[in-house]
């Protein structure tokens, strides 16, 4: 390990550290959100994020299958047309949590990302994306099946 | 030791395209072994991505994303032969860095 | 019925007597590829002559011997025992999940855990369920389009009960003959297909 | 890639006749199959075996880069479409993986007792399934050419058809229950017609692969464990007669076809 990376590693632990103490509540440094990934609901994790409310807007598109052969690992990508897009989350409805994955984009960043997540189940997948200080949703439903011979 | 990422980045027309490919169990911690144990969470929490120095895109993942997680991002800024280096923290503090040339 | 039971019996015989037979040169190198796990012992490699039968691709295909299928279709027919009450249809919602579930016998399964039907794995069933096979026929509408009649019934009862009583060299397991689900279990199924109540009748 | 699932789609459409349901259930499962088709997992075993191949190892700490898998020492390119083949110096018909074996045995002085008797992911198994995983990538876009002339070949050839269709177990299955006609399915996915070129050119060319489903990196040796593991048979032997017959099998039968290795399956 070299000595930057040893650094980080401490910086990372007292960021941790803070966090954990209540001192800081959102660190610059991509602290792990994890009030957001405990969220069950849209709701939840929309106020873990620091939104009160979305607007489904037509402008976030999202690219996941109408069917997903195994549940395992289901394609979601997040598209935009929406300007200054700063964060973009993928959420899956009835997983235990619904947060699968959250994206904090920077001023260099093309507003897509595309990632896989596990589906316990046929569920919504909700793509919430926060573009100039506001957030808005948009909804596609997965569908997952049964397969092989052990179904 | 965290096995090595598969790190692809191609720049067209002044946007580079990013697939990482991690190599991590990705753990849910809702999984019980073949005795009836919880097999404890364990999962990739942040991922950064930097080009020259500069933090162009940040990601955090929970344990629904899938074993061997894969990631596809663009930013606009690197030019062809630039380096772009991604670097991964779990949640047991295990990390791993790798970097690509952009083609 | 005394003569049922006696026919029974000999079938049974006659179909699990091949063991003793002396192995082919290809058996032995073949059978000495495997180890037992589990529940899944050495013994799974001995075949009856339905399997052995069926193990030639002219047979599988529907070809060979006419008079040796007629025959092992006869001795199928003799292992299938009725309900033992009579009673044929039990609940479909649990055949429904008896349908769903392919687990069940193979050397990751301990012994004494319930086995599946796995029934969707070729058959479309409830049309509800999108994720199907068809190396079997479709099942949807089986009791509206066949009737409750009794010949209906018992022809449904013995095909899930040993399917090679019908067609020698059926894809479908021996469900009943094999002990792979039990009485009440094929009961469940048989409602599933044709209790008017189930979803596959509306 | 693309080419290939529209084929697989033709095939599922042409044998679904009739059945609205699954025709679209199969053409949204063919779409989900090219959304996952880039990013193969497999590349990060390929690249774990990369290194091993070139690392030396075992008692006589060296490396697998002289270890000949057919078409000369050292020589990777091309290597696993045309295996399994006879070896004259183990005077055997050997697949990808008990010629690694060999090599592991005779080059780094490894116990190939212990390998075989490990299970997959265990031990120095897991180095073989790595070598696989580098080895099979090499023989991407290539035909098959799977060698049927040594007698041993024919032999193994002929082991082969008759373990595909030796039914036995509780279910009285054999391969061909599930891969011996067109356009058949278990739930939603399609079953190559192994006893025809084109299905086994389907089942050959897409393994070994990266199984979505068990998030791990499957061989061929693991592929058909798993398939007498569902036939309910006992465990075949890690690369036993049986599993090596029935490579030979498909693999002529194959021949002709397209090395698609490493495949991403569900």
């Amino acid at each position: 390990m070299n000595l930057k990376r040893r650094e980080a590693l401490r910086l990372t632990a007292v960021i941790g550290l803070m966090a954990a103490t209540g001192l800081i509540s959102h660190a610059e440094a991509a602290e792990w959100n994890k009030a957001a990934f405990d969220g069950k609901s849209l709701d939840d994790v929309l106020k873990s994020l620091g939104g009160s409310s979305a607007s489904k807007s037509t402008a976030v598109t999202i690219n996941a299958p109408d069917i997903a052969e195994n549940g395992a690992v289901v394609p979601v990508g997040v598209t935009t047309t929406l300007p200054k897009t700063q964060q973009i989350a993928i959420l899956v409805e009835k997983n235990p949590s619904a947060l699968a994955a959250q994206f904090l984009l920077t001023a260099d960043s093309e507003p897509f990302v595309a990632s896989r997540v596990k589906m316990g189940q046929t569920s919504n997948v909700h793509a919430l994306v926060k573009a100039d200080g506001k957030w808005y949703v948009t909804t596609k439903e997965v569908k997952v099946t049964l397969g092989g011979c052990g179904g | 030791m965290a096995d090595p990422m598969r790190v692809r980045a191609q720049e067209n027309g002044g946007v580079v395209d990013v697939k990482v490919l991690m190599k991590h169990d990705m753990e849910t911690g809702q999984r019980k072994d073949a005795s009836g144990k919880t097999i404890p969470a364990h999962h990739i929490n942040t991922i950064t991505a930097t080009c020259k120095g500069k933090q162009v895109f940040e990601a955090q993942f929970g344990p629904a994303v899938s074993k061997d997680p894969f990631l596809n991002f663009k930013f606009k800024g690197g030019a062809k032969g630039d380096t772009v280096s991604i670097t991964w923290v779990d949640n047991k503090n295990d990390k791993r860095t790798d970097e690509a040339k952009i083609s | 019925m005394k003569k049922i039971h006696l026919l029974t019996s000999a079938a049974v015989a006659m179909i699990a007597s091949t063991s003793l037979m002396a192995q082919s040169a290809f058996e032995k190198a073949h059978n000495a590829s495997f180890k037992e796990n589990g529940i899944a012992k050495l013994d799974r490699l001995e075949r009856d002559d339905t399997q052995k039968f069926c193990s030639e691709p002219a047979a599988l295909a529907g070809k060979g011997d006419p008079k040796k299928r007629e025959a092992i279709e006869k001795a199928n027919m003799a292992t299938i025992k009725q309900p033992s009450d009579g009673k044929y249809l039990g609940d479909w919602k649990e055949g429904e999940k008896i349908a769903q579930s392919g687990r069940g016998a193979t050397w990751t399964d301990k012994a004494g855990t319930p086995n599946g039907g796995g029934c969707y794995n070729c058959h479309q069933i409830n049309k509800k369920e999108i994720s199907h096979g068809n190396i079997g026929p479709s099942l949807w509408n089986y009791g509206k389009v066949r009737g409750n009649t009794d010949a209906v019934v018992q022809y449904t009862w013995g095909k899930i009960y040993n399917a090679k009583a019908y067609n020698a060299c059926s894809n479908m397991p021996r469900m009943g003959h094999y002990k792979l689900l039990t009485e009440q279990q094929i009961r469940d199924v048989m409602a599933l297909l044709l209790d008017p109540a189930s979803p596959v009748n509306q | 890639m693309k080419k290939l699932i529209k084929s697989t789609l033709l095939v599922s459409l042409s044998m679904a006749a009739g059945f609205a349901f699954a025709q679209s259930a199969t053409d949204d499962i063919a779409k989900y199959r090219e959304m996952i088709a880039d990013g193969n997992p497999s590349e990060l075993y390929e690249a774990a075996g990369e290194d091993i191949w070139a690392k030396p190892m075992g008692p006589k700490n060296v490396s697998l880069q002289k270890c000949d898998l057919g078409k000369g020492p050292g020589v990777v390119k091309g290597a696993s479409a045309e295996l399994p083949r006879y070896f004259k110096d183990t005077n055997k018909v050997q697949d990808l993986e008990s010629r690694i074996i060999t090599c592991m045995e005779k080059l780094q002085g490894y116990d190939p007792k212990e390998i075989i008797s490990a299970g997959f992911e265990k031990g120095k198994r897991k180095d073989v399934e790595a070598v696989v995983a580098y080895v099979v990538t090499h023989s991407k876009g290539m035909k098959i050419k799977v060698p049927n002339k040594h007698p041993k070949e024919k032999e193994m050839y002929a082991m082969g058809e008759k373990a595909f269709f030796f039914q036995g177990g509780p279910m009285d299955f054999s391969c061909a229950s599930c891969h011996g006609e067109d356009g058949k399915r278990i739930r939603l996915q399609d079953l190559p017609n192994i006893t025809e070129q084109k299905g086994a050119a389907l089942g050959f060319g897409y393994w070994p692969a990266y199984r979505v489903s068990s998030g791990n990196f499957w061989t061929m040796q693991r592929r058909l464990n798993d398939c007498y593991r569902q036939q309910r048979f006992p465990e075949p032997i890690y690369t036993s007669d049986v599993t090596i017959a029935l490579s030979v099998y498909m693999g002529v039968k194959a021949n002709g076809g397209v090395m698609n290795t490493p495949g991403l399956k569900r």
